[in-house]
């Protein structure tokens, strides 16, 4: 490239401060308490003044006039000053606090809701899924819409009885926060790779691809005196890493495609330490464009969860509260062979004890 | 205009309370072919329920090995405006906060050499680009240097650190997420950009234990602020939420894991020898509780999705450390880590896994740091020690 | 006399307020050279710190491949009366419960037969002779035997079943511990006398979830009391128990696991539904509280000692069977057992880390279970499900 | 054999209820509920009456001599009926509770203590030792009774927090209840089997004896045209398993074997869920006759649990309570990269929250 300017690398990111609203800057580090004074809108208090916080809905997936969009409201509302949440909502920072209303009757017209904070179902972490990843079992931003859809409501007030996380992926790869979430669709495959014994010799580095196999399945074979692999497929377990390393061992099937929900995860320390989600509904079918089968578990979940768990308790405190037969039992969800873990730490697993409900 | 579309099924998504991306990418598909081509070839893949994108290859800016993952449609004839549709991850600034001028000047660049779509943000953090074509990407990166950006992390490198908004608006903080979190992008960005690790490395910062980025669950290392001392407590603050009739037996007390709060209509008292650093009592009373005054972090290692030995939720390795500029402590311990995986790591082995595979006894002593009982949830429950010293026949009675 | 013995070591502990088995042994010294020749040996291994005896061979009595352990000294110049000194496994009543007659009658053959010393009882629950030599094990074995007693197991058999005092003795226990104890080892005499498994396989029996036997640290199978139904209230012995002052809230309400129980001056009551039948409560007031109605045992698989595969407590694998003579289901479900143990066991590998082996699903399907909650801490969090049924192209659409 | 009598097998035990108490059989399965007189005297009451339990320690290496002993005071005092604890410890069951102080003091003379009962140091489940076992690393009877000299009055009294359950085992077979108990002592090696080259192509299987390697540290190799094997040292635990299945492996060392010191093991359901014992001294010195290391050790740890455990609370649930590090703290013990765990699901024990004390 022919520019005059010099080319310029290894700068890193423009230095956060000069995005700093002025009362950010002005409080900074010296923050005394916050407010909620209603379901999106957070007050935050220090020395120096008070600076609220609008929180809407954002699709992730957004367009460079959507951006503009959101940019437009914060130069009239927020002095040019709008940040986004790590996960994914946006927030305008006001310092007036006339400004809010204007702010959501605005962002309403729009049809974007306001909420996402305190005991509310938050935006959706997300993956990538059929709009943009070779590895994925199902969409992704579909799932988020479809589900969202039926749980907006549960965004724009607080009426659960804590943070209701949902998080999906695409793949086992699980690039996001299935594994820690309250509850989580994750795409899976259920049949093992199909080797493409043409193009593999020459695309993939065999050791590479044996040794990507978390539980041996993948072994190195000669056809017609050229080198690939070949999978025992009782052990597969479908998890795709082979095709990670190696392309020309695709899984996409879409007659055995489908998603899986997961239940119980958290991040947070507060009250219990961080889980892991387990697993719910080992498979619903993949049923474009709206998902019905996965929307419905996820919503029935959510409310039977809603309907009693006690107040500040996450979905895996209570669970764990209750025991897991009883979640089963509320829920309608069958307990199958498919949730008995048989993977490393399984045995950890295992009731060891007489402490069961009856 | 798009009426060429044909999407019906995608259309079904522009229905519904919640913000469709469907609409929105729709918005921009009049001046873009790709936005285009990419709501056609999505709405194949709703109707044979499959991806059609094939393995991105090795394309990236002139002299950075991350920051750009490839993607080719595996219909390119079908679809040839996605023929191409890599996406460039920009790194974002801490906290992700922006003015809207900033971020117009990014989206007037990307309708110029891109697809006119982004994820704000990725998982990771970046602000990503999604969708342009080879013989863009270094025009785009050429341009976003000149406004003061710059790419972040993919492959084999350090990933792009994220951070909680910390001391920028929230009361917590224990330690300065966004000032870290920017002093180690800039620190590292040879690593960031130019992959040389035995796999991915991510930095997350939270600025207390609720962990609103989520590293304990997804960072390689995640750095979580916490006190020391005793908690704050403003007594006629506390008069006030009582006097306001909130329920502090219930939703404070009996909810403490440690059953370590003793409080009434009169008085609240925490025993914080026992206090684990939860939260919870701060988070139901922010006006008459606070975080102490001997503020740090914990370090904890080795989070993880599950591929391909599990997930794993980052473990303590310094359960505290004071954070201040210029943080000279931290970066040595974080370049004694990225030495001894280098050096004894296995390919696309993430350190979690590699502490696993060597053992936490060996790791410590590999990077130098004393083994203490705050790294474990027990001490090991199986007799199967593996005894170094012992006496040989000669030293009869003394200690080897 | 047993002067000529020199155990200056030995004597010292002869001092100090506990019963003290040198000078037991020291008791039948006179009469006993084996007693007095384990004195010398193990006044030996005291000064040397190591013991001195040699692996047993196989020894034992006709037709019975268990319970004898052979012994040999080391040194059986120095030590003739512990040149030979094997042990018999004695095979306990139910509950360890005798009369003065019956044990004297036992005592007697042993002095004539053997050492004069035993162990009352071993760990599995055997009533342990404590060394004799080869050619008085089958005498001592008929002797025996006309009294009405017989060997216990060792080897790779089912070893001697024991059980708490339950019904005999205990409020609490949810089924008849001495009489399944009675039947198991009756029922299964072939097993207990000749090793045929693929190693050891252990019964313990508890009464209640207490598990006084220890039968779920302990036992290959542990069978242990419990009942599905509510605790059973005694609203007036209450009553007594707050009259006497005792702290109900400090000592039951804040102690149930789950909080499941509500209770002041006036009343108590307990949401069964989330009791975990811990027997805390009923053990605080066992005049007020008492297990349901509805009993029977849980049925735990697995327990074991750390070699070689790390120890292990038992598993639920039947969560409630209700437990009435003539107790069939539960003998078939013990065979169904030992058929699939036997058949796809390793030598040496005990059924705990023989089901973690192949995996609690298949396992259940190789017993002809089905998979229940209650057989789970919790589902699985990997996402590596082995899915079973697939579609193939040619049946689309329809379930497999 | 040429005796008259039919040679008689495999006709199991006698039956129990020849050796209950008439009151046991009056009362069987009908016991309404039970009271502790005093330390080591219960009375259990039914329709039919009141049994009195005195119960007492025993040696449990117990001559002919102490059993009849014993059944003389049965008959004595107790019609004749006796039993044995789990835990070794001797009941005597009287129907008369006159006589319950007169059996005491006739106990007491022969320096027999009563106790055991509720929160008391019960009877040491244990083992063999140099008395009678191959594979021990020390003496099991001799550690018992040096212990329990100095706890003895735990054992008379009910006045610690719970009940604390104290277990020996001379290896790392623990035959008994090391794993699962409140303080536990475990013999241990320290060096890798010493082999005997000469013997063992003669003593051993090969296959087997490789295989009973838990860590795979044994290979075959051959000398001198026979097939022996070597250990590899490093990864050797000094577990013993080899030697259990091949006599020519022979791991005692008296410069090196010891023992370590467990706490926290528990196997009631009550409260918690069973739980094992863990690691607190990887190692102290065998000092025969007395032990006075492991002695003070496990005293020491008996008297903290004793004076900062809340009542009903077992050593493990304290330890939980107030955390790991304030256990070593307030013991006294150091912690050492020994107790880090590195075996089988080592990666479970690692501390992966923020729940720290400081
Ligand atoms: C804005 C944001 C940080 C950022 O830099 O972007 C944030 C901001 C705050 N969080 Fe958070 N959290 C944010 C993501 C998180 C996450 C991460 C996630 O969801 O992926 C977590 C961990 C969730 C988990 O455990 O799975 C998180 C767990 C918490 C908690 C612990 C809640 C719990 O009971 O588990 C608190 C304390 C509380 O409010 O009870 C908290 C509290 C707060 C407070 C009240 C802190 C403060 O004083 O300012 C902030 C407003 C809360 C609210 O939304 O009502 N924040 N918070 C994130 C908003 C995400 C969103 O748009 O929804
Ligand atoms: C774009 C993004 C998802 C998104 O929609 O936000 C993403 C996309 C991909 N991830 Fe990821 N990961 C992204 C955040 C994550 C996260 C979340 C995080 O960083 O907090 C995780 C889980 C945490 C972790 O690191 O374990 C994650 C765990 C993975 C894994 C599994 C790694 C593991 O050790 O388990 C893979 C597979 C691999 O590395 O080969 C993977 C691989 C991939 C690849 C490169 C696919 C591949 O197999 O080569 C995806 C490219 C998709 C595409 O076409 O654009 N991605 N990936 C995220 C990065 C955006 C950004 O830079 O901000
Ligand atoms: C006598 C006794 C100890 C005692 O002093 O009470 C004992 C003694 C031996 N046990 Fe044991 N075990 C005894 C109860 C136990 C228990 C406790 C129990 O049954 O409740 C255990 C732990 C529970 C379990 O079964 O796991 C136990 C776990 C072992 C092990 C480890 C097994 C494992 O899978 O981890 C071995 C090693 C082996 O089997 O090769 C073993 C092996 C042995 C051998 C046979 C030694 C050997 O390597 O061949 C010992 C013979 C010693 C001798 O010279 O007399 N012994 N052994 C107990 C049997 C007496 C009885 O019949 O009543
Ligand atoms: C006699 C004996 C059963 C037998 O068949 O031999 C027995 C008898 C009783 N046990 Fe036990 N337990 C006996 C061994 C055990 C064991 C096994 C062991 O120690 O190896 C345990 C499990 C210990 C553990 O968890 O490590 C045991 C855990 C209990 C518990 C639960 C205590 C807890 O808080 O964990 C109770 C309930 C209570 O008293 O609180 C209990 C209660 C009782 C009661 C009160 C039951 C009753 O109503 O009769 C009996 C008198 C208790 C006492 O000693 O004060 N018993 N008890 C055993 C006496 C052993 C000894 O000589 O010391
Ligand atoms: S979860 Fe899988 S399919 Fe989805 S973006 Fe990540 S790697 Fe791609
Ligand atoms: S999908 Fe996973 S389990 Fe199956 S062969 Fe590939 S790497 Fe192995
Ligand atoms: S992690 Fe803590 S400091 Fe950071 S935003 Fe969340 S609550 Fe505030
Ligand atoms: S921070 Fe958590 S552990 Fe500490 S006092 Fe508050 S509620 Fe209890
Ligand atoms: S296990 Fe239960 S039934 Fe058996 S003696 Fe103990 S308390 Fe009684
Ligand atoms: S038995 Fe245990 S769980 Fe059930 S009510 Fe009593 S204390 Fe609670
Ligand atoms: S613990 Fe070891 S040394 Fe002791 S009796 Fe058992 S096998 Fe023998
Ligand atoms: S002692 Fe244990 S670890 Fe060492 S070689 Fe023998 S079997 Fe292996």
């Amino acid at each position: 490239m022919a520019t005059e300017v010099e080319r310029k690398t290894d700068i890193g990111p423009p230095h956060y401060e000069q995005f700093l609203h002025p009362l950010m800057k002005a409080n900074y580090g010296n923050w005394k308490y916050h407010e909620t004074l209603k379901p999106g809108v957070l007050a935050h208090t220090g020395e120096a003044g008070t600076l609220y916080t609008v929180r809407c809905a954002s699709p992730r997936l957004a367009s460079t006039n959507f951006i503009r969009q959101m940019t437009a409201l914060a130069d009239k509302y927020s002095d040019g000053y709008l940040r986004f949440t790590s996960r994914n909502n946006i927030e305008f920072l006001l310092a007036d606090k006339e400004n809010i209303d204007p702010l959501i009757d605005e962002l309403n017209q729009m049809n974007i809701p306001v909420g996402g904070t305190n005991n509310a179902v938050s935006n959706v972490v997300h993956t990538q899924g059929w709009v943009h990843c070779h590895s994925s079992a199902t969409d992704a931003s579909g799932l988020v819409k479809a589900v969202m859809d039926e749980l907006t409501d549960y965004f724009t007030s607080e009426k659960l009885p804590a943070r209701v996380r949902v998080a999906v992926a695409c793949c086992l790869n699980m690039c996001g926060a299935v594994h820690a979430s309250d509850v989580a669709i994750l795409g899976v495959h259920r049949t093992p790779p199909r080797i493409d014994n043409e193009t593999l010799p020459n695309l993939c580095e065999i050791p590479t691809t044996v040794a990507s196999c978390p539980n041996n399945a993948i072994k190195p074979t000669s056809i017609e005196g050229k080198t690939t692999v070949t999978v025992d497929e009782d052990k597969c377990m479908y998890c795709g890493n082979c095709y990670t390393v190696c392309p020309a061992m695709p899984l996409a099937d879409p007659l055995n495609d489908g998603v899986s929900i997961w239940v119980g995860g958290k991040i947070s320390n507060a009250r219990s330490e961080p889980k892991f989600t387990k697993l719910a509904i080992p498979y619903l079918p993949n049923n474009p464009p709206r998902w019905p089968e996965a929307v419905s578990a996820v919503k029935n979940i959510i409310e039977v969860y809603a309907e009693n768990a006690k107040p500040f308790e996450r979905m895996g405190e209570w669970i764990e509260r209750i025991g897991w037969p009883k979640f089963f039992d509320l829920t309608g969800i069958e307990f199958s062979k498919y949730h008995l873990d048989d993977f490393r730490y399984a045995g950890t697993t295992y009731r060891r004890s007489l402490h069961n409900r009856y | 205009m798009a009426d060429d579309l044909k999407i019906p099924l995608l259309e079904e998504l522009e229905k519904g309370p919640w913000p469709s991306f469907v609409s929105d990418i729709k918005s921009v598909a009049d001046k873009s072919e790709m936005a285009r081509d990419l709501l056609r070839q999505l709405e194949k893949s709703y109707e044979d329920k499959r991806g059609y994108w094939k393995h991105g290859g090795l394309v990236g800016v002139l002299g950075y090995g991350g920051g750009v993952i490839g993607r080719y449609s595996a219909l390119p004839e079908e679809f040839p405006g996605v023929s191409h549709f890599h996406t460039m991850r920009v790194n974002q600034p801490s906290g992700w906060v922006y003015t809207s001028k900033a971020l117009n000047e990014i989206m007037d660049l990307w309708d110029e050499h891109g697809s006119g779509l982004t994820n704000m943000h990725g998982s990771t953090g970046d602000l990503v680009l999604l969708g342009t074509r080879t013989e863009e990407l270094e025009p785009m990166f050429q341009a976003l240097t000149q406004k003061g950006w710059d790419l972040g992390g993919s492959g084999s490198d350090m990933r792009t650190p994220s951070c909680c908004i910390g001391p920028a608006r929230c009361e917590w903080a224990c330690y300065d997420t966004l000032d870290l979190c920017y002093n180690l992008t800039q620190e590292y960005q040879d690593e960031l950009h130019r992959p040389m690790f035995n796999y991915k490395f991510k930095f997350k910062l939270a600025g207390c234990p609720n962990d609103c980025v989520a590293s304990q669950a997804r960072s390689d290392m995640a750095i979580v602020g916490v006190w020391k001392d005793e908690i704050q407590i403003d007594k006629d603050a506390y008069a006030e939420y009582i006097k306001d009739g909130f329920n502090v037996k219930e939703y404070v007390v009996d909810m403490c894991p440690t059953g370590c709060i003793t409080a009434d209509e009169n008085d609240i008292e925490i025993d914080d020898s026992n206090c684990v650093k939860c939260m919870h009592c701060i988070a139901r009373m922010p006006k008459a509780l606070a975080p102490g005054k001997e503020r740090g972090a914990a370090l904890c290692l080795g989070a993880k999705a599950p591929i391909v030995e599990g997930a794993l939720i980052a473990q303590v390795i310094v359960p505290f450390m004071k954070l201040e500029p210029p943080y000279e402590e931290l970066h040595d311990l974080i370049e004694r880590i990225w030495e001894f995986w280098d050096e004894h790591g296995k390919a696309r082995e993430r350190i979690g896994e590699f502490i696993e595979r060597v053992s936490l006894a060996t790791f410590l002593e590999g990077i130098g740091l004393e083994p203490l009982p705050q790294m474990v949830k027990q001490p090991r429950d199986n007799p199967y020690v593996f005894y170094e010293e012992y006496y040989a026949e000669e030293d009869e009675g003394e200690d080897a």
